[in-house]
């Protein structure tokens, strides 16, 4: 991304991991309808949120993203029984670590979304792009790698 | 062992017949009473009904009072009473912002962390092997109705007394007396205290069906842990069989009434012989 | 304070939508029977909006405060605090059942004379009480209803004369001062 | 790599938006990619040809779909690659149509887009590695667990359909509470009449193995191969030996104990068979009651017994059986609202434990019964007088929060109906009064039946609860409400029957972890989806039917036991199990042993395992995955500290490369 880019005319780039059985579907149903959004989101699928470690989201900033969310199902409402349950709890530790190490909370996003919810798909993506389309690209990300961690 | 103590209003007033029977009967288990200094008057149900701030400020003073003193328990015989002051209580430990506020109101730092037992706690807290020990006239004769009224008991997450539909701790202590404690319908049933002035109407009818319960049940008195269950059912006997043409002459004693008299005290020295009823 | 079903929940820390009308409140109200609106009546005209009739009525100035309906109530709704809140309301708006009237005036006679001694004196207590009644309701026998009990008090020795006075009285006036001093109810 | 990838224009559905040319251009270039095409119909049959020739002649390694969702076509696609020689799990799909064409309508946008959905769906490919379906055997035989008229209607459908049921029943016979009602809504048939020839062909079917007096103890394996170990309880009594002949227990002189079946309204002996119609109809001996048992004094049934049946060293004996399914039906029970039990709070204002006469609906079924302890002449339990005022107060502990049970027991509505219906067929000049707050009769004739009540057979009925019950001279005096007149009342009566709320049977939330089942915050058990999949678990092959799994009459509970039956058919229909071997493996090498991932698998799928040379000793610990039960999930992938755990499918490489693709 080049650095005279304005803000304004800049197209954040948006990694999506969601569930292969609620948020996935949900994303389908989102096409099925014809619910237009932003173009600006790349999903992958996964077999449930339980399976998404903070690596995978570490990595996605490294590779450029300047937001990332993962959704799943509802809480209860998991596929695996608990699996979004797991997901939950490591995700309060890693929202601990992030912050810790000065990582910008604005620009990651957790959300339920069912099979069911194609419009808050839509509203959800929507806000994203608008709210890093407002930020700005990442480029601080690259910064705190570089950092000495302790 | 010494207590903290606040006799309330009723004591000091037209239940100080109460006042006497409570300090003769534990002064014979050697419990001291330690009186509360300078208290005032709970509020009671008028202070909840106007104003509820001064339904709290009022307790909080006296709660006040027994932490500068270091009074962490404190006898209320009075159920009103010890209701009111436990309510402020819980309602002070579970908010800063009230604690804050009250302390500044009555200038004094308040907390809330005075236990507040009523008299059954107390005889409960002496433990029933002592008064057991101590009885030397069994009351054999006596087979006595448990009457808890309503705010012994409840609210039930407030006062956390024993069970509130069938309570049984005044029972318990009665039959170590020696007496029988017979089992009758409305142990629980309010008997309208706090409309005594105004609504009489209301209250006599109540009484009535109490006393009524009571004789059909086969009991030869009534034992009561509060003053105006007490002003209810004795002073106001004689209109109740006026009212209805009935003759009760039901006794009406307080539990310290029996358990200083099971520990030899005569009638007049626990003040029974100044109830309007006499057996 | 207008009356609304948010200032009922406020005043009686309760949630009135809760109730299901069970009626178990009025079921068990020892009072019910001379209730001309019953507690689970009241709690429906709370939900439904319709004050008047709830603070208009009898029945709130003849509850006797024994919590039978919270304690038993099977969706925690706190019953006898929505009566009592009704009955702030009723004063605070000036709707008061024509019945009541006299112990409304019971009950601020007795909290004048708590703040003027910090505690009860009874023996004014009724006196001032049934002087005021009488003002107010004209109703000639009440004012010697218990005089027939009096004298046998004075003489069972139930009745100081004097009364008693706590020392700090200052105090007292200054609790009741700052307690009134964001209106009657002690709340805005 | 060998990959092909091909773009669908899904008639206008892509293309209008996606510009499929230029993505098949794009693409083309990508490392690995041996071809790329775009066609106008992939999944009809001539897209699904050519796909199979590129196969055929490209001999290509890995397949790329670019088109609807994987939801809705991967199965296809993967399909066809099979049938070309070609691993199934080397074909990916790239959502072009739900996610990119459908949803943005600027072309040049969505064809980049496209382009980058597809580049992440190769990077994938490159990763992919054949994968086997996993095969298991099925073990071709069930086990019900609870033997009321849900479990006998689950073994006799499954055993009348050839397979073997291995029945479990805690107490000493099958039955549960239809064996003790009088007669049964909405049609008022005789329940026993109807329950004990199910009973007795229970008992005498060649595929039907019964084990009475018997809990599970645990369970292991998965789906189509699980072992249950049951516990038979000690009986005291040979059932193989004893020819039921009673002279046991007509001589016991323990005669005062409180019969279970009667719900203590009636009285048995120490040694006793639980009702006439029992299956097994064998005695058992009640070791809590037996003085030659509690004292070593007695033994009059062993004298009696002509058969050498008894024998007081009996001792439980552990069994295990291997099942391919296993359902439970563990039933109900009413909550004792005499007393506090943990979240559910008693109800002393009803007096029930104080007052002998104030009841629950399962003792008025027995003393209507037949067959009850007064013979189905209605005699209230203080002093055998008949009531001639009966009050009946529903909803008692369901649908009140402050007690600790907010939802509706469903059938009481319909049983206290009933209970009116009968006691008036019996007490002509009696009264039944019924407390109510709703009447739920939602069922075929169920409107109709309460109707009856109360407009044939005279039954009062009054809106609002009671408030507390009292006893006065042997009368209880009950004080409830009509709020419909808005008028408290007093009702003398003679009786009173509390419909008391259904909960789980005792110990169900023990045997749900057992099974690995989940229960709802009341322990009732839980299905897999309320609408769709009603009565499955989330653990494959094991099912529920019946009033464990909710409040339920009883033909609902046959329904559900008849469509459990129906699940585990399908199940033993096959003799062999694929499952997506989309399944976690543990690298041994690397597993550090901390075990995060076995307490974080939902499924306890993840064994702790060891690691020994050939003379046994131990090497190293390890976290060992058993394919059987792994769902796929993915949990301990992303918990293992030590990254020693992979998801095929999704493993860390793949996912890795996707991400990457992005740049
Ligand atoms: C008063 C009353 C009247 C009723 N009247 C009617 C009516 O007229 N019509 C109608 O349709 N329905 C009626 N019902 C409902 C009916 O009783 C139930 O629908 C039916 O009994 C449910 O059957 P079930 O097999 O699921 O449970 P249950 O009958 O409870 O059977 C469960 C069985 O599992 C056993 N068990 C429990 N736990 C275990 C364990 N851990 N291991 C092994 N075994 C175990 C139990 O011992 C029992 O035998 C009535 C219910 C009540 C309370
Ligand atoms: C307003 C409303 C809201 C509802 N909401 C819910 C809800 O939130 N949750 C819920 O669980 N349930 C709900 N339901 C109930 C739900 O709709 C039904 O339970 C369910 O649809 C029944 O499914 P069915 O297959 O039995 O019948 P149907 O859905 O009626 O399907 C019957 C099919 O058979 C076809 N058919 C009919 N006759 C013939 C014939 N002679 N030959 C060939 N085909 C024929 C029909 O065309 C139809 O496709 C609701 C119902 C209503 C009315
Ligand atoms: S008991 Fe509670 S739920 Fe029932 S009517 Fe009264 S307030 Fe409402
Ligand atoms: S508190 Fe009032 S309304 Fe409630 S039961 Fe008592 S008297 Fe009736
Ligand atoms: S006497 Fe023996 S054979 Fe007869 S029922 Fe008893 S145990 Fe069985
Ligand atoms: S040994 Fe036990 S079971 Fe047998 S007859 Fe004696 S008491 Fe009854
Ligand atoms: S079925 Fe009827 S009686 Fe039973 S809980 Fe539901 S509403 Fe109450
Ligand atoms: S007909 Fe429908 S709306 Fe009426 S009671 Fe039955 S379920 Fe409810
Ligand atoms: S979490 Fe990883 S290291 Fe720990 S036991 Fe499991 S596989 Fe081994
Ligand atoms: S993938 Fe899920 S089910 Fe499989 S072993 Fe890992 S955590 Fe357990």
């Amino acid at each position: 991304m080049s650095e005279t880019q304005t803000k304004h005319d800049f197209e954040p780039k948006i990694v999506a991991y969601v569930c292969n059985w609620c948020t996935y579907l949900g994303a389908d149903l989102a096409g099925t309808n014809r619910l237009e959004y932003p173009p600006n989101i790349r999903i992958l699928r996964l077999p449930c949120t339980g399976r998404i470690d903070f690596n995978l989201i570490v990595k996605a900033y490294e590779m450029g993203a300047d937001a990332v969310l993962v959704s799943g199902c509802h809480p209860g409402d998991c596929h695996y029984t608990s699996g979004n349950y797991h997901a939950r709890r490591r995700w309060m530790l890693f929202r601990v670590l992030l912050e810790g190490i000065g990582f910008d909370m604005r620009r990651v996003h957790f959300t339920w979304i069912s099979a069911a919810e194609a419009k808050k798909f839509q509203e959800v993506v929507i806000d994203i792009t608008e709210q890093t389309r407002a930020l700005g690209p990442y480029g601080d990300f690259r910064k705190l790698l570089e950092a000495p961690v302790c | 062992m010494q207590i903290g103590y606040y006799p309330g209003c009723a004591l000091h007033g037209s239940s100080n017949d109460y006042e006497r029977s409570v300090r003769v009967c534990l002064g014979r288990l050697g419990m001291e009473l330690r009186e509360l200094d300078d208290w005032v008057c709970c509020g009671a149900t008028a202070a909840h009904s106007l104003n509820a701030k001064l339904a709290t400020a009022l307790p909080a003073r006296n709660l006040a009072i027994a932490e500068r003193d270091g009074i962490d328990q404190m006898l209320a015989p009075c159920p009103m009473c010890s209701m009111e002051l436990i309510k402020a209580g819980q309602a002070l430990a579970a908010s800063d912002a009230l604690r804050r506020e009250m302390s500044e109101i009555v200038e004094q730092k308040v907390s809330g962390a005075t236990g507040v037992l009523n008299l059954i706690q107390v005889f409960q807290q002496i433990g029933l092997e002592r008064i057991q020990k101590a009885v030397v006239q069994p009351l054999s004769q006596t087979k006595a109705a448990c009457y808890y009224g309503c705010l012994l008991v409840r609210p039930p997450e407030q006062l956390r007394f024993d069970d509130c539909e069938n309570p049984t701790s005044m029972e318990t202590i009665i039959k170590a007396l020696g007496a029988e404690a017979i089992d009758w319908n409305y142990k629980t049933e309010c008997c309208g205290a706090g409309m005594t002035m105004c609504n009489e109407d209301t209250v006599l009818d109540l009484a009535h069906k109490i006393l009524t319960d009571v004789a059909a049940h086969g009991a030869n008195c009534v034992v009561v842990a509060c003053p105006m269950c007490h002003v209810n059912l004795d002073m106001k006997q004689a209109d109740v069989e006026r009212r209805y043409g009935v003759t009760h002459r039901m006794p009406i004693y307080y539990l310290s009434d029996l358990v200083g008299m099971a520990m030899g005290a005569s009638g007049a020295e626990m003040g029974v012989d100044r109830h309007y009823v006499v057996a | 304070m207008r009356p609304s079903s948010e200032a009922v929940d406020m005043l009686a820390h309760t949630h009135v939508t809760d109730c299901y009308q069970c009626g178990k409140c009025s079921a068990g109200c020892p009072v019910g029977e001379r209730m001309d609106v019953l507690p689970n009546q009241l709690v429906r005209l709370v939900q439904s909006g319709n004050f008047r009739r709830a603070m208009d009525c009898e029945a709130i100035w003849l509850c006797v405060s024994c919590q039978t309906c919270s304690a038993r109530c099977p969706k925690s709704v706190n019953c006898a605090g929505v009566l009592d809140a009704l009955r702030q309301l009723a004063v605070e708006n000036n709707v008061i059942n024509a019945a009541a009237r006299r112990t409304i005036v019971f009950q601020q006679v007795f909290l004048n004379n708590i703040r003027r001694n910090g505690r009860l004196n009874e023996l004014e207590l009724v006196g001032v009480f049934k002087s005021k009644a009488f003002l107010k309701d004209a109703s000639v026998p009440l004012l010697f209803k218990d005089s027939l009990l009096a004298p046998k008090m004075i003489t069972r020795g139930k009745f100081h004369l004097m009364g008693e006075k706590v020392k700090d009285r200052a105090l007292v006036g200054r609790i009741f001062e700052r307690c009134f001093a964001e209106g009657p109810r002690g709340h805005k | 790599m060998r990959i092909g990838v091909f773009t669908c224009w899904c008639g206008e559905n892509i293309a209008r938006h996606v510009d499929c040319q230029k993505v098949a251009e794009a693409i083309r270039n990508l490392l690995g990619v041996h071809c790329s095409v775009d066609y106008k119909y992939m999944c009809s049959d001539p897209g699904q040809s050519m796909i199979r020739e590129q196969i055929r002649n490209g001999k290509l390694t890995g397949l790329v779909v670019a088109a609807c969702s994987p939801h809705m076509h991967l199965k296809t696609f993967r399909k066809a690659a099979e049938a070309e020689g070609l691993n199934p799990y080397m074909v990916e799909m790239a959502n072009v149509r739900e996610h990119c064409a459908w949803v943005h309508h600027d072309r040049e946008a969505a064809t980049a887009k496209a382009i980058d959905i597809i580049r992440m769906a190769v990077a994938k490919v490159q990763q992919n590695r054949p994968l086997a379906a996993i095969r298991v055997p099925v073990t071709k035989r069930a086990m019900v667990i609870g033997g009321g008229v849900a479990g006998i209607q689950a073994a006799l459908d499954i055993a009348d359909a050839g397979f073997e049921v291995v029945l479990v029943e805690r107490d000493p016979s099958i039955g549960g509470k239809m064996a003790g009602l009088s007669e049964t809504f909405p049609t008022l048939d005789c329940s026993q009449c109807i329950l004990t020839p199910r009973m007795v062909d229970v008992g005498q079917h060649p595929r039907i193995k019964l084990h009475t007096y018997s809990e599970v103890e645990a369970v292991n394996g998965y789906v189509g191969n699980f072992k249950v170990t049951v516990r038979k309880k000690a009986r005291y009594v040979d059932i193989t030996k004893c020819n039921g002949c009673g002279d046991c227990w007509n001589k016991c002189p323990q005669k005062k104990n409180l019969s279970e079946f009667d719900f203590g309204m009636g009285k048995r002996t120490a040694i006793y068979v639980p009702f006439p119609q029992a299956v097994p109809a064998r005695p058992v001996i009640d070791r809590e009651a037996c003085t030659m048992l509690l004292k070593g004094k007695c033994g009059i049934c062993a004298k009696k017994c002509t058969r050498g049946a008894i024998n007081f060293e009996d001792q439980d004996q552990l069994i295990t059986e291997d099942v391919g399914a296993i359902v439970a039906a563990t039933g109900y029970k009413l909550c004792d609202i005499g007393k506090d039990e943990g979240r559910y709070k008693g109800y002393g204002e009803y007096g029930f434990g104080r007052y002998a006469d104030v009841i629950d609906g399962l003792q008025f079924e027995r003393i209507v019964s037949a067959s009850g302890p007064t013979g189905g002449e209605i005699k209230r339990p203080s002093d055998g007088k008949t009531p001639k005022s009966v009050v009946f107060i529903c909803c008692v502990g369901s649908r009140d929060d402050a007690k600790g049970c907010g939802y509706c027991s469903k059938i009481c509505c319909m049983y206290v109906a009933k209970h009116t219906m009968l006691y008036k067929h019996k007490v002509h000049d009696g009264q039944a009064h019924v407390f109510y707050m709703d009447i739920r009769a939602g069922g075929k004739n169920y409107e109709e039946f309460v109707r009856r009540a109360i407009e044939q057979d005279g039954a009062e009925y009054h809106r609002g609860r009671v408030s507390r019950i009292t006893e006065h001279n042997g009368q209880l005096i009950v004080r409830g409400v009509d709020t419909l007149v808005g008028e408290a009342m007093t009702i003398e009566a003679d009786l009173v029957v509390l419909a008391t709320a259904m909960r789980p049977a005792d110990g169900v939330e023990s045997l749900a972890q057992k099974l690995n089942i989940g229960y709802d915050e009341y322990g009732f058990l839980s299905e897999s989806h309320p609408k769709l999949r009603p009565v499955e678990t989330n653990t494959a092959g094991v099912l529920v039917c019946g009033a464990c799994q909710a409040p339920k009459d009883i033909p609902e509970s046959v329904a559900q036991a008849s469509a459990a039956a129906a699940k585990v058919m399908m199940l033993f229909a096959r003799d062999e199990l694929t499952r997506e071997p989309e399944v976690a493996e543990v690298n041994e090498q690397t597993c550090a042993a901390c075990f995060s991932c076995v307490r974080g698998c939902p499924y306890k799928a993840i064994d702790e395992a060891d690691i020994t040379d050939r003379q046994g000793r131990l090497i190293k610990r390890t976290a060992r995955v058993n394919p059987g039960l792994c769902m796929g999930c993915g949990t301990c992938v992303a918990i293992c500290p030590s990254k020693s755990v992979d998801l095929a499918g999704f493993t860390e490489q793949q996912v890795y490369a996707m991400v990457e693709s992005l740049v």
